[in-house]
C-alpha cells in the first residue's frame, strides 16, 4: 500500500517534471512550502518555515466558534497587535497534517486575516505570528466539533 | 435534613445539565453567525445570473423571455409564487421544473435528458445556479402562493396527503421530523411544516448551500435528500409528489419572509 | 308527483357533479394523491417502489388524525404478537458496542449497498439524548439518560426487573406495540437490526456499569 | 475552467476590508470514492492579493482550507475606486485572476 507520503512525494515529482517542460507556473509551485505542510505537531511546521520554538503570547490570538455544527467549515482568525510580524499561521492540532495556511503579510495590509478550514475532531487551533526579529509567538484555542444530521 | 441536600445536589445538577445545554445551543448560533458573511451560495448565484442571459443550447438563446409565472422575463418576485398552475404545459411546476421547461422551449434542450441527470451534474447544475440566482432575486419577499386555479388546490391536497404518507422500512413520514414544534435530529431543529414556520425557516431558505459537503442544493435536492433519509425509494426530479409536497409547503409558509439561498449544516 | 320527484334528483345530481369539477371530495383527493405516489418515485439501489406499499399501521397513521381506538388496538395487538424473544432468554450485550449502533445513523438508504441489519446503525442519537456527554442527540423521542437507573435496574437478570427488561426488548423489536403510531421504527420487526445488535442496544440502556446509568 | 470569485471590497475610513469566495473544491486526497478509490488531492496552493497592481499579501494553503474558500483581510490605504484582485494557483496548475473595484 502506498502510503499518503510517498503519493505526496511522487506527485510533487510528477508536478516537478510537468513544470521543467513548462506546463505549470514553476515559480507557485516551488515556493510552497511542502515540508511545513506535511508536519505531524505545531513546532515541527514551524521548523520547516525555518522559525525557532514557539512561545505563547498574549500579542497573538485566534478566533473561532467554541462550537462548530460540521467540521467540514469552521471559520478561524488569526491576528496579532504586534508589529513586524512577517508570516502568520492556521494550525489544526489533530488534523492529519497540521499547517492549514501561512499568510506572508506586508506592511500594506491589516495583521488580521480569516478564512476558514475543515476539522476532522475536535481540537486545538493554533494561531501563529513569525516576527521579523526571528521570535515565533501564537496562541490556541479549543474548538469543539459536534456529529451533526442524520449521519447517513 | 438529608434529603433536602440531596434536593440541592439533585437541583444543582439539573442547572448544570441546563446551562451546558444553553451553551451548545449558544455555541452552535455563534457558529452560524461566523458563516452568514460569506455565503458560497453567492459563487452560484453569480453563475446563474450569467447562465439566464447567455444564449446556450441548440437554439442558441436565452432565457430572458422565461415566464416563471409572473410574465416573460420577470424574475424578481417570481420565487414567492412559486409552485403555481402554468396554461401553457398545463401543470403546476415548481423553479426548476419550470426552468427545465423553459430550457427545452427556448434554448431547444431536451427536457428528458436533464431530468435523468444526477444532481450537481452538467445542465442539471445549472438548473440549480439558474434556481439559486433567481430566489435571491426574491430574497427579503414574503410568500404568496396563488391558490385560485382548481389544480393548485388539488395539488396542495395531494401534498400535504404526501406529506403524512408512511412507508418505508424505518416507517418515517414527513411528518415524522416535520409536524411537531420544537424537535431536533441531534443538534438540527426541526422546523414545523404543517403551518407557517417563521420568517427564513423551511420552505423559505431553499436553495441552500450546504457546509457539510459544500454543495449547493436546490429544494428538489433538500426533497430528494430527506427522502433518502426516510428510506424511501428514489423521487423523480419535478415528480407530482415533489411538485405536490412544494406547493403543500409554501403554501403553509405564506407570509413567511424568504431568505434564500441561506446557508446551512 | 313522479316527475317532480325525478326533476329533483337530477338536479342534485348535477349540483354534486359541479361541486365535483371545482373541488374533489375527500375520497378523490385520497386517490389521486395515491396516484401521485406511486407515479413519483422509482426503484434505486436496495430502495425498491415496494417500499411504498403501506401495511394497515402506515395506512392508518399517514394522516393528521390519529386511528380509531379500534383500529389503534389492533395495530398494537398484531404489534405484540410479531415479537421474538432473544435466544437462551439473554436479553443483554456489550454496551460498548451498544453505543457504537446508538452513534451510527446509516443504514437501507438508496446509497446503502446492503439491506443486511450488520451494515445498519440504530439511528437512536438521532432522536434520543443517552449518554448524557454527547451533545449533538435529537429530541423526536424522550431522553433515556439513567434509563435503567431511573427504572430501579441494579441487576438486570433479577425476576424483580424481568418487566422493564421485557418490555425495552419489545419497544426496540416493535415499538407499534405500545403505542399504533409510534414515530420509532420496528428494529426487530424489519430486520433493521438483529438479535445481536439489540441486545447491544439493551446493554447500554440497562447494564448498570454502562454510562447512561452512571 | 474554473468559475469566477466573488471578491467584496468596502472602504471604511482609510482601511478596506477584502471578503473573497473561490470556487474549488478542496479535495483532501485522503478520502476514497465510493468504489474505494482514493480521491487525488486537488487544492489552491497559493494565493496573492494586490491593490492598484502592487501586492499586498501572498498565502500558501494546505487541503484542510475548506471547499470554495473564504478569505477576508483589511488592506491599508485603500479608497473607493482602487482596485483589488486575487490570484489563486492550485496543485494541478490551474489559475484564476478576478478583480474588483473598491466601493
Amino acid at each position: 500500500m502506498q502510503t499518503r507520503r510517498e503519493m505526496l512525494a511522487r506527485s510533487a515529482t510528477v508536478a516537478g517534471l510537468l513544470a521543467a517542460a513548462g506546463f505549470l507556473p514553476s515559480s507557485a509551485l516551488a515556493a510552497w512550502p511542502q515540508a511545513a505542510f506535511d508536519a505531524k505537531t505545531l513546532a515541527d511546521a514551524v521548523k520547516a518555515l525555518g522559525g525557532s520554538a514557539p512561545v505563547e503570547s498574549k500579542d497573538v490570538s485566534i478566533t473561532g466558534p467554541d462550537i462548530a455544527e460540521n467540521g467540514a467549515v469552521v471559520p478561524v482568525g488569526c491576528a496579532t497587535t504586534l508589529p513586524g510580524v512577517k508570516r502568520l499561521l492556521l494550525l489544526v492540532e489533530k488534523n492529519p497534517n497540521v499547517l492549514a495556511a501561512v499568510f506572508n503579510v506586508t506592511d500594506a495590509i491589516e495583521p488580521n486575516l480569516n478564512t476558514r478550514t475543515k476539522m476532522g475532531q475536535s481540537s486545538n487551533v493554533f494561531a501563529v505570528a513569525m516576527m521579523g526579529d526571528g521570535k515565533v509567538l501564537f496562541a490556541s484555542k479549543e474548538i469543539k466539533v459536534t456529529l451533526g444530521g442524520c449521519g447517513g | 435534613m438529608k434529603t433536602r441536600t440531596l434536593i440541592g445536589v439533585a437541583a444543582l445538577a439539573l442547572c448544570a445539565g441546563a446551562q451546558a445545554q444553553k451553551s451548545t445551543a449558544d455555541g452552535i448560533a455563534e457558529y452560524r453567525k461566523m458563516l452568514e458573511d460569506g455565503n458560497p451560495a453567492e459563487l452560484f448565484e453569480a453563475k446563474g445570473e450569467a447562465l439566464w442571459s447567455q444564449k446556450r443550447g441548440p437554439k442558441n438563446a436565452s432565457l430572458e423571455r422565461c415566464d416563471l409565472g409572473l410574465g416573460p422575463g420577470v424574475v424578481k418576485g417570481a420565487f414567492v409564487t412559486l409552485p403555481r398552475w402554468f396554461a401553457d404545459t398545463q401543470k403546476v411546476q415548481d423553479l426548476e421544473s419550470r426552468l427545465v421547461s423553459c430550457m427545452a422551449t427556448l434554448q431547444g434542450f431536451d427536457a428528458a435528458e436533464i431530468v435523468k441527470t444526477p444532481f450537481g451534474r452538467g445542465e442539471m447544475a445549472n438548473v440549480t445556479a439558474l434556481a439559486t440566482w433567481i430566489a435571491a432575486e426574491s430574497r427579503g419577499m414574503r410568500f404568496n402562493l396563488p391558490q385560485s386555479h382548481a389544480q393548485e388546490r388539488i395539488t396542495y391536497e395531494v401534498g400535504k396527503r404526501a406529506f403524512f404518507y408512511r412507508g418505508g422500512t424505518h416507517d418515517f413520514s414527513c411528518a415524522s421530523c416535520h409536524g411537531d414544534e420544537g424537535k431536533r435530529i441531534r443538534l438540527q431543529e426541526l422546523p414545523n411544516l404543517t403551518r407557517n414556520p417563521g420568517d427564513g425557516i423551511g420552505f423559505a431558505a431553499w436553495p441552500a448551500y450546504r457546509v457539510s459537503n459544500g454543495q449547493m442544493w436546490s429544494m428538489q435536492l433538500r426533497l430528494n435528500d430527506c427522502f433518502r433519509q426516510q428510506r424511501f425509494p428514489y423521487p423523480g426530479f419535478g415528480s407530482e409528489v415533489t411538485i405536490a409536497l412544494a406547493t403543500y409547503m409554501g403554501v403553509n409558509a405564506k407570509g413567511a419572509e424568504s431568505i434564500a439561498p441561506a446557508i446551512k449544516r | 308527483m313522479n316527475h317532480a320527484r325525478l326533476l329533483l334528483s337530477t338536479v342534485a345530481t348535477m349540483a354534486l357533479l359541479a361541486a365535483c369539477a371545482t373541488s374533489p371530495s375527500p375520497a378523490e383527493l385520497d386517490a389521486r394523491a395515491t396516484t401521485a405516489i406511486k407515479s413519483s418515485f422509482r426503484d434505486q439501489g436496495i430502495a425498491k417502489t415496494d417500499r411504498l406499499n403501506q401495511d394497515l399501521g402506515q395506512a392508518a397513521c399517514s394522516s393528521d388524525k390519529a386511528p380509531d381506538d379500534g383500529t389503534a388496538d389492533r395495530i398494537m395487538a398484531e404489534a405484540l404478537y410479531t415479537v421474538k424473544w432473544p435466544a437462551g432468554g439473554q436479553f443483554l450485550g456489550d454496551w460498548r458496542a451498544g453505543e457504537k449502533l446508538a452513534q451510527d445513523g446509516r443504514g437501507m438508504t438508496w446509497t446503502d449497498s446492503s439491506a443486511d441489519p450488520n451494515a445498519n446503525g440504530g439511528n437512536c442519537y438521532n432522536c434520543h439524548q443517552i449518554d448524557n456527554r454527547e451533545i449533538s442527540y435529537g429530541t423526536i423521542g424522550p431522553s433515556l439518560w439513567n434509563y435503567g437507573k431511573n427504572r430501579g435496574v441494579t441487576d438486570p437478570a433479577a425476576p424483580a426487573t424481568a418487566p422493564i427488561v421485557q418490555y425495552t426488548w419489545v419497544k426496540l423489536w416493535n415499538a407499534k406495540a405500545y403505542s399504533a403510531c409510534s414515530n420509532m421504527p420496528r428494529f426487530g420487526h424489519k430486520n433493521l437490526l438483529n438479535e445481536q445488535q439489540l441486545r447491544d442496544i439493551m446493554a447500554l440502556l440497562l447494564d448498570p456499569k454502562s454510562p447512561v446509568n452512571q | 475552467m474554473a468559475d469566477p470569485m466573488r471578491i467584496r471590497a468596502q472602504a471604511a475610513g482609510d482601511k478596506t476590508t477584502v471578503r473573497v469566495l473561490m470556487s474549488h473544491e478542496m479535495e483532501t486526497g485522503q478520502r476514497k470514492d465510493s468504489a474505494g478509490k482514493v480521491i487525488p488531492a486537488w487544492f489552491i496552493q497559493e494565493v496573492t492579493a494586490t491593490h492598484n497592481g502592487k501586492t499586498v499579501l501572498t498565502a500558501d494553503w494546505g487541503p484542510s482550507i475548506s471547499k470554495n474558500p473564504f478569505l477576508q483581510f483589511v488592506v491599508k490605504g485603500a479608497k473607493a475606486g482602487d482596485k483589488i484582485a486575487i490570484t489563486w494557483v492550485d496543485n494541478k496548475g490551474d489559475k484564476r485572476t478576478d478583480e474588483a473595484t473598491v466601493s
